[in-house]
């Protein structure tokens, strides 16, 4: 299934957003592992041990399903207001 | 509708104190309590140019729309209440954030106000990247959002 | 100056929460807390038309100069601090006070913008009349000021 | 000597000031007493008792001295703001 992971902060680095390809019943963790594979950079990898994944209603946790077409965020830490 | 929360994106209308005020007055409401967030020049040290505001919108109005609740569940249901934050670039001086609430009394008007502000600022998914007098940028030091369920 | 004190006579200008914020902006401030008092519409179950506030200016400004000092004193000299309030006949949804802060930190500027308001309540030479929608009009019992020296 | 008393909120009703001639080395007590003597109504003896005296300065204690040509104005109980 497909899902599209938005970037923001200091992920954006990384472009405005990933188009994955994930096994059927992907959970949360399992995609948060596929980004943490395909990124090599020791920073980001840190980095997104630290971040959440969300839809657009919430922050998501690790056990989670994705759903097919989903439209994901990745949360690094926040800094705003 | 007592509640207003909107990420506006910089380019179109700016943040307005005077709309904010406006939106949470009603003839019952003695008070009116503002905050304003701005750009200043430095931090931490640092002579600051601009901040970058990359903001998750959908999700960022969602929380603001929840904060405003619960908000109205501690001081009043009649209390109005306006949230809006910046997405994209400013420079010094430019508004990041505005917030009122308004309210029959001031304590509720300044408690409410209050706790947007510091609910926003742990919960929203905002991130801040300071652009410097020197030429650098960097992504503003965060901390890790909480998930429920 | 960073202090702003006055009494104004309705009539002229009215008070504007975008003056006051323009005050209180400075490139080192990354805050800007407001308050305004405004008249409504219902005071302890009568149903109000209008307030006149009567103030002895000379004094009530002494007196708020005084309090900016004092928050300063408490919250940082480089506050930002800004004081208006009305003198006149005002109906309901008119501006009586207006306050702002404006400083580097979020917490310093809301807890001078609260403070102002207390202080100002409890001390200044203000008298309030309301006038009731049947006709009526009545003085605001009040509380005895303090004498110093 | 001369005085000048302006009125404020309730005290209003006695027009927005009074012109007194009180004795030299007269006290703001001395003065309190004199309007005191003066206003025949009860509710605003009443008031007065819990009303303050002050210049455009500062609010004075009963044991100020009244200058000649001074400005005073009576301070009901406030509730401004």
């Amino acid at each position: 299934m497909q899902v599209n992971v938005q970037m923001f902060g200091e992920f954006r680095v990384l472009g405005d957003c990933l188009e994955l390809t994930l096994p059927e019943n992907s959970t949360v963790l399992d995609l948060r592992e596929f980004i943490q594979n395909q990124v090599g950079e020791f920073e980001l990898t840190e980095l997104l041990k630290l971040s959440k994944f969300a839809d657009e209603k919430a922050v998501l946790t690790d056990t989670s399903l994705c759903k097919n077409n989903q439209i994901l965020a990745i949360l690094p830490p926040v800094s705003g207001g | 509708m007592n509640i207003h929360v909107e990420v506006r994106e910089i380019g179109g209308l700016t943040l307005d104190a005077a709309e904010a005020l406006s939106f949470v007055d009603a003839p019952g409401n003695g008070a009116g309590s503002l905050f304003i967030g701005v750009v200043r020049d430095l931090n931490q040290g640092r002579k600051v140019r601009g901040v970058s505001y990359d903001v998750f919108a959908p999700l960022a109005e969602q929380g603001f729309a929840e904060i405003c609740a619960e908000a109205q569940e501690k001081w009043g249901d009649n209390l109005r209440l306006f949230v809006a934050h910046a997405k994209g670039r400013l420079d010094v001086g430019g508004i990041s954030i505005v917030l009122a609430a308004g309210s029959p009394h001031r304590g509720e008007a300044f408690a409410a106000c209050r706790y947007l502000i510091e609910e926003i600022k742990t919960r929203s998914p905002i991130w801040k990247q300071e652009h410097y007098v020197d030429g650098d940028s960097e992504w503003v030091k965060g901390h890790a959002l909480c998930s429920h369920g």
